[in-house]
């Protein structure tokens, strides 16, 4: 099963990856993370691609990606 | 989870833990990311050299896991110059903003690709200086307004942008320049492309490299990061063509 | 006021130390009061804590460094842990209760507790907070007199939208009304 | 004109429209950008020239091509950037050109850090360029003074046809404090008249403006009159002040800036302790008030002297040129950002007359 | 003679008296009077303020009567730009050698034409550095032997000589930029109207001008004057191609 | 090694073959072109880098990228050039990298003139960048010492990671003069064991060569650090020559470089005349032999001391500095390419002296 | 009738203008000027068509032609 | 020689006054002397008149500014004029009576007139000029051997073409043979 993990210590809460994700599943936490910032999350976590849109638009790596080799992705990379 | 899965998107080996200093949704950190990533899969890591500009990305030397340099304002280019002929055998690249390379730095960036210096440059063109506040850069957008240009840039008075690009292509010494994007993923992915490109080229010592990439600086637009993305597309890829504008290998420049 | 009195205003970058502070030393200026806003800015500007002082004094002031200010107004929590400390004795200190859920453990000091978000939030502005602070410190030392920085305050930040004036005073009311009624209550 | 509460760097913008220059010419750098983003929109309300250019060797370039007009031109830096400048202002000074130059310093050296320092005072004062020339140097330790010296400064450049630089820490410029311009703006120099600005030659022979002289004779005149012209400022322009400077005092602290200003709220504590200092503050710093310095300096119950500086020591040296070995002589700098306090005066001055607290 | 002859040629009023410094043949003789002439003919030499640069013709102010900025090395363009901003009603021009405004120049050149400075650039390209004795420049040609360079230009560690006119074509703000010669005198004829043209363009107050003129240095290039006119022709034109590269007249390109 | 007649500033490039300093960057300019010229087919002769710079700011530059390998690496310029490389110096400086800056001085300020001058003590001396930081300066008066000297100046950047400059005026890069070199010639540096030049993040952590403090303490840390650093410096590194000094001189004079050996040449002709006269030559100008000069110059006899230059006056200062007010001092200075004479000299010391010839 | 007139203590000697005249009438002096240049001469006046070109080629301005109006010329100058 | 001897060579650019001061100095260095060359550089370089003096000394060498050398070998007018004045008193003067047709007018030096230039288009190379001057400078002042002056002339410029090494050698032995003459002869 394909799924991300976002260390909200590294998010700022810039939402990129929110208006990424084509499954539309990350959205904004309602707490602050140790600098201050409202971190992402995955709300519905079982509807991951694992396409890793979210992880290659996020400006702080703060997302990291797990899927199966074989398995369909948007492209390359 | 019941079987076994591969982890297919990870922090770069090349990059380090500490947190960025860089303001929210600000596409340096994504640039930072490419060079990493490219380091790590061209195996270069251990015998880099980067160059840090001054600029907001003068703390980048924090974030990687490689040798750094910290340039005056402009000069990476000749640091990288004075360093990569001593040390040909290293991987030698520069980081730079639009403010640091295409208005102080002018005139070592078109020196050094014109001797041919064989390093790598990455310029982030974010159409505005960053670090100093929001200044009008080289490369600001017409009408753009920023600290120094208030009511826009004025074309009359401060010109057009200049695309560093172009500029450079017309240098007949062999050397790879490109433009990229990272405002989408997409363009993320191409962008990494032609970093890869660049430092693989340095790696077969063939020529120097430069792509520039265009980048958002949400803090001094005075807008959302996601709205940066869209201002950049709208505003600064017309102006500034993506592609490839010179290539040893010959390609097809494709802007 | 007599002499010569420094405040700090400090908190996050966005919760309008700055501006708090030089809105005072307006005021104090125009009051005929020499003055003097210093900010810190340096590497913690970016993303960090903020802070200004400012100096308000009967005579030509000497020092803009101050090594231990009378007063300080902080917003945050690592604000409290710097400037908790550097307070002269006899010193007054504003606490923002919203964040900050210490005290600074110091027994030479006044110390006020004010919930400075709530009630700006209550007051119908989350980023009055600023002016709810303002408004306290003024009450307690009278540094300026209220009409005064009620005036620089429609001049200086009033002119935008109508509604939000309103909602700005009645903050900086709330604010001062909090301070008047410590003050009266006597709490040291 | 009514007091207003600005920031020293706008205030700095503004008093250089008070003194009829309308014309800068500049780079950002911190902690200085705020003048250029205020004359940004300021000159052109009253018709004056605002460039930003390329880099800082291009600034000083840009100021000597732009004096030579006759009319008034400036720029406002910081550290690294006026290092930038250096050869422009050399060839400034040698081609005898009228501009005022803006140091608001941060701490060096090299990239070094964005907040107050004092550290460019030998690059200020002894030149850093190349040759036999100086600047007159300023040094303002408030916002008004900054004002006031700003358009001093340009009356000076003009009177001795020479450049004028005009240091303060970062301080100077980030502070607020009321300031008061003067009522009456001065015009801009009419070059109509004047024998040496660029007209164009109509009816007259053609001018040039030029610091070569391949005549070895003819360059040592030239710098042998540059050397007259500096007497003459020696002269005419030495600035200082004193603060609480008595027969009583058993140390004077010489310090210039804001860092005097620290000094005398020392000295105010001192006094309430009982002991009795004074402070010698230099205003300009070329010329160097020698003479006064050694006077001052000598009264007979001055133990030591105390020199204080944001920096590891550069005043000091002219300090102990100008005592000619007739008082001790101590130091206390902080450096790189970090100002010494009013408290750390007072424990130096204590430690040095062997005072426990 | 017994009818009355016209004068067709005279030293032009421009042009002070003084004999030059220059070497028996160089060509920056001809150039000077292609400036005297052009400033004649628009009566512009009572208004006219020259910078000159550092190189073989810095003492152009002692040749010319009109008033003169001697800038420092490469700077005339900063120069006239400080000038011209203040006092646009005058006509400033900058005449500078290959190293003074390719070489340490490079930054001031471009800003300069990039902001549009409505000033007009005399560019002397003589493929060295005259004044220090023939180093190489970085117009120096493929394999020319220099002081620096004695088994020729090695293009592999120096790079291919820059084309100035083409790099500042590539600028998107409006300009006169043409490339000619005088080293016949058709083809100082044709720098002429390119002279006059980027004058006139001045005067009518439209737009940034460059005429890049080649130019010959015998005594570096160790070759008898007409040899250097011939070698110019042979080795510099076919890299360095004449013609008008940018016009905001909207000339078509005769390269 | 035989003796060779060598012009000066091929001299200078030799010895820093010898030195193992096979990295050099530059840019032309009289009068020390002679160098480049002659580097540009030697270096490569012996494995070296020679990279002609497009400007003497990229020159700075390319040092500080290139000492930041660990290997030995140097310019040469003249005064205008120098005065272009001041902000890279003070970056190089605070970074802490060893270069050798070679400065063979022309008359200024500005463009100047071609003709020898010793006009940049100021900038070499006192820094011409901005930030606390010193270089080290040594000035040779020989072709011979030039030799000796740009080898120490390697060996002095190495030891203290710091920049050494080495002034000279015009007429050490243009005289030729015998001199011989070390036969053997110094290995490059070897940057593997070191543990702060730039090999690479390979089995240790990552390196950052710097000058960015952003956090005060850290900056001050470094200028504090720095300040140390020169204070060994003065402790090690003074160097002078005496010439004559005896108790019977009645002036002694003060005189760095080729201007050193033109007062040699007065004092023997004095000396036949009956007068005695003694030379203090500071070898090196930073540190400056502070202590020296004021025991030498107290010598009982001495009446006044006499500091000649090729400048309206600039060591002067630090004389005055190190007499403390214990001797007269004055001054003969010619500048801007006119050096002085023997002659002039003797006739200086007779005037102070009262002797008519 | 055209002709030309060569201000000796101008001229360097450079024979640009006698390769330059296309009548082939100007040579060089055996004698110097005050600088110690040879200088160059007309030997055929007569043959002069005034066409400037020696004048043009001329670096050191030393050349003065003068000519009719009317008459033929290779080129507007 | 004894002591300290110091030459100028004087003349138009072109006609190799550097290059006859150079030949000497590396010969007097060879034979174990103490010596320098100083040229002047400068504005008059560029076509205008060029110069360098030698001094060739026992001992260690004071200034290379020398007020009134010892002797002078003028090859034009202007160098006369410059240099006939200099001379120190006893001093010699070689002047180039191929081009100058005036004397100093100094009673107090030796002044010897060489054509220089038609010896040296006599012997069949107008450029060697300077040799010739050069050889009757060593031969009025022995300040180096003859051999050892000519074996340095052969390592530094003979080493082009055989027949012009041939021509430059017998201009150099006229020049040598003339001065000879003239110190036998013995005209002050
Ligand atoms: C010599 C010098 N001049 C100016 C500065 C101030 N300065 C620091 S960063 C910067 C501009 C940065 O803009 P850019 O290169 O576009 O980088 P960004 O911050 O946008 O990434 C300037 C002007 C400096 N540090 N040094
Ligand atoms: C800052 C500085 N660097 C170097 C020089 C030395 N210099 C004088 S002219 C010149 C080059 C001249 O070449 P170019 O511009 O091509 O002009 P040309 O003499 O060929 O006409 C140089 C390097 C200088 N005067 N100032
Ligand atoms: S990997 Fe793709 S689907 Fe999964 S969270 Fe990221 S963007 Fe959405
Ligand atoms: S893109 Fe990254 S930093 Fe931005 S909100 Fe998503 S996880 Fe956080
Ligand atoms: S100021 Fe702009 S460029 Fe700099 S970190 Fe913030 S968003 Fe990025
Ligand atoms: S050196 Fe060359 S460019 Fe300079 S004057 Fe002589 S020929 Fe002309
Ligand atoms: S005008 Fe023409 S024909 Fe007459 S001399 Fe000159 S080039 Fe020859
Ligand atoms: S072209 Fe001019 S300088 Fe040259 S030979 Fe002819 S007249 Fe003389
Ligand atoms: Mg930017
Ligand atoms: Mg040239």
């Amino acid at each position: 099963m394909p799924g991300i993990r976002i260390d909200k210590n590294y998010c700022k809460g810039c939402e990129l990856c929110v208006h990424a994700c084509p499954m539309q599943i990350i959205s904004m936490s309602k707490e602050i993370n140790l600098k201050g910032y409202f971190y992402a999350q995955v709300h519905e976590p079982t509807k991951c691609i694992g396409c890793r849109i979210c992880a290659i638009t996020c400006p702080d790596v703060a997302i990291r990606v797990q899927n199966h080799g074989t398995q369909f992705s948007l492209f390359a990379y | 989870m019941a079987y076994q899965a591969n982890t297919v998107f990870t922090r770069p080996a090349s990059l380090s833990e500490t947190i960025t200093h860089y303001c929210p949704g600000c596409t340096h950190g994504i640039i930072h990311r490419l060079v990493a990533e490219s380091l790590d899969e061209l195996g270069l890591r251990e015998r880099a050299v980067g160059v840090a500009p001054v600029g907001c990305s003068v703390l980048i030397y924090n974030y990687f896991n490689c040798d750094f340099l910290e340039a005056p304002h402009g000069r990476a280019p000749a640091l990288a110059t004075g360093f990569k002929r001593i040390r040909p055998d290293m991987i030698v690249f520069t980081y730079q903003g639009d403010g640091d390379l295409a208005s102080i730095g002018m005139g070592e960036i078109v020196h050094a690709a014109n001797r041919g210096e064989k390093f790598t440059t990455i310029f982030v063109n974010n159409a505005i200086y960053g670090m100093t506040g929001g200044q009008m850069a080289p490369t600001t957008m017409p009408g753009q307004r920023t600290t120094t240009s208030p009511a826009g840039r004025d074309v009359d008075l401060a010109g057009y942008p200049i695309r560093m690009a172009e500029l450079l292509s017309t240098l007949r010494t062999p050397a790879y320049v490109a433009r990229t994007s990272v405002h989408t993923p997409m363009h993320a992915v191409q962008a990494k492309q032609a970093i890869k490109k660049a430092f693989r080229l340095q790696k077969e010592n063939r020529c120097f490299s430069l792509v520039e990439v265009l980048s958002t600086c949400p803090t001094n637009w005075g807008i959302a990061p996601s709205d940066a993305t869209r201002w950049l597309a709208e505003n600064m890829l017309p102006y500034y063509p993506l592609g490839v504008f010179k290539d040893p290998e010959r390609e097809e420049a494709t802007s | 006021m007599t002499g010569q009195i420094e405040v700090v205003f400090a908190g996050f970058g966005g919760q309008g130390v700055m501006t708090a502070g030089q809105l005072l030393a307006y005021t104090a200026m125009d009051e005929g009061k020499q003055v003097a806003w210093i900010p810190s800015y340096g590497p913690e500007m970016r993303g960090g804590t903020a802070n200004c002082t400012v100096v308000v004094s009967e005579h030509r002031i000497g020092s803009p460094i101050i090594n231990n200010p009378g007063a300080a107004c902080v917003f945050n929590r690592p604000s409290l842990d710097k400037f908790g400390e550097l307070i002269r004795p006899g010193g007054l200190l504003l606490i923002n209760s919203s964040l900050i859920d210490v005290k600074s453990g110091r027994d030479d000091v006044t110390e006020l507790l004010v919930p400075v978000n709530d009630i700006a939030i209550r007051a119908g502005n989350p980023k009055a907070a600023n002016m709810v602070m303002l408004a306290a410190f003024v009450a307690m030392t009278d540094i300026v007199s209220f009409d005064a920085l009620e005036k620089m305050f429609r001049e200086k930040l009033g002119s935008k939208k109508k509604e939000l004036l309103e909602v700005n005073l009645k903050a900086f009311a709330e604010g001062r009304m909090l301070a008047e009624k410590e003050k009266a209550g006597g709490k040291a | 004109m009514a007091k207003k509460l600005m920031k020293g760097n706008e205030a700095i913008g503004e008093a250089a429209i008070c003194a009829g220059a309308l014309n800068y010419f500049a780079y950002p750098i911190t902690p200085q950008s705020e003048v250029a983003e205020y004359l940004c929109w300021r000159l052109p309300e009253v018709g004056g020239t605002f460039v930003q250019a390329e880099s800082e060797v291009a600034v000083g370039n840009m100021l000597f091509g732009a004096a030579a007009s006759g009319k008034r031109v400036f720029t406002t830096s910081s550290s690294p950037g006026i290092s930038l400048m250096q050869e422009a202002i050399s060839y400034i000074a040698g081609a005898q050109l009228p501009v005022v130059f803006v140091n608001i310093m941060r701490g060096g050296p090299g990239l070094g850090g964005i907040l107050p320092a004092q550290s460019d005072y030998f690059q200020a004062v002894k030149a850093g360029g190349h040759g036999d020339y100086h600047l007159i140097v300023l040094a303002p330790s408030s916002v008004q003074e900054a004002v006031d010296l700003m358009i001093l400064a340009f009356d000076l450049a003009d009177k001795y046809r020479n450049p004028v630089m005009l240091i303060g820490d970062g301080m100077i410029g980030q502070m607020m404090e009321a300031v008061e311009f003067p009522e009456e703006h001065r015009k801009p120099n009419d070059p109509t008249g004047s024998d040496w600005a660029l007209t164009g030659a109509k009816n007259r022979k053609a001018r040039i403006t030029k610091s070569l002289f391949l005549d070895p004779v003819m360059l040592e005149e030239n710098s042998f009159l540059l050397a007259e012209k500096y007497k003459t400022i020696k002269k005419n322009e030495i600035r200082f002040e004193k603060y609480k400077v008595t027969d009583k005092n058993r140390i004077l602290i010489m310090a210039y800036g804001t860092m005097a200003r620290i000094c005398q709220t020392a000295i105010d504590e001192l006094e309430q302790e009982g002991i009795s200092v004074g402070l010698f503050r230099p205003v300009s710093l070329y010329p160097f008030p020698e003479q006064d310095i050694f006077t001052e300096s000598t009264r007979k119950n001055i133990e030591k002297v105390l020199v204080v500086e944001m920096s590891v020591g550069q005043m000091i040296e002219d300090i102990e040129r100008c005592l000619k070995g007739q008082r001790e002589i101590d130091f206390y700098g902080r450096t790189g950002g970090i100002v010494p306090t009013p408290n750390e005066v007072k424990d130096k001055v204590r430690q040095m007359l062997g005072i426990k607290k």
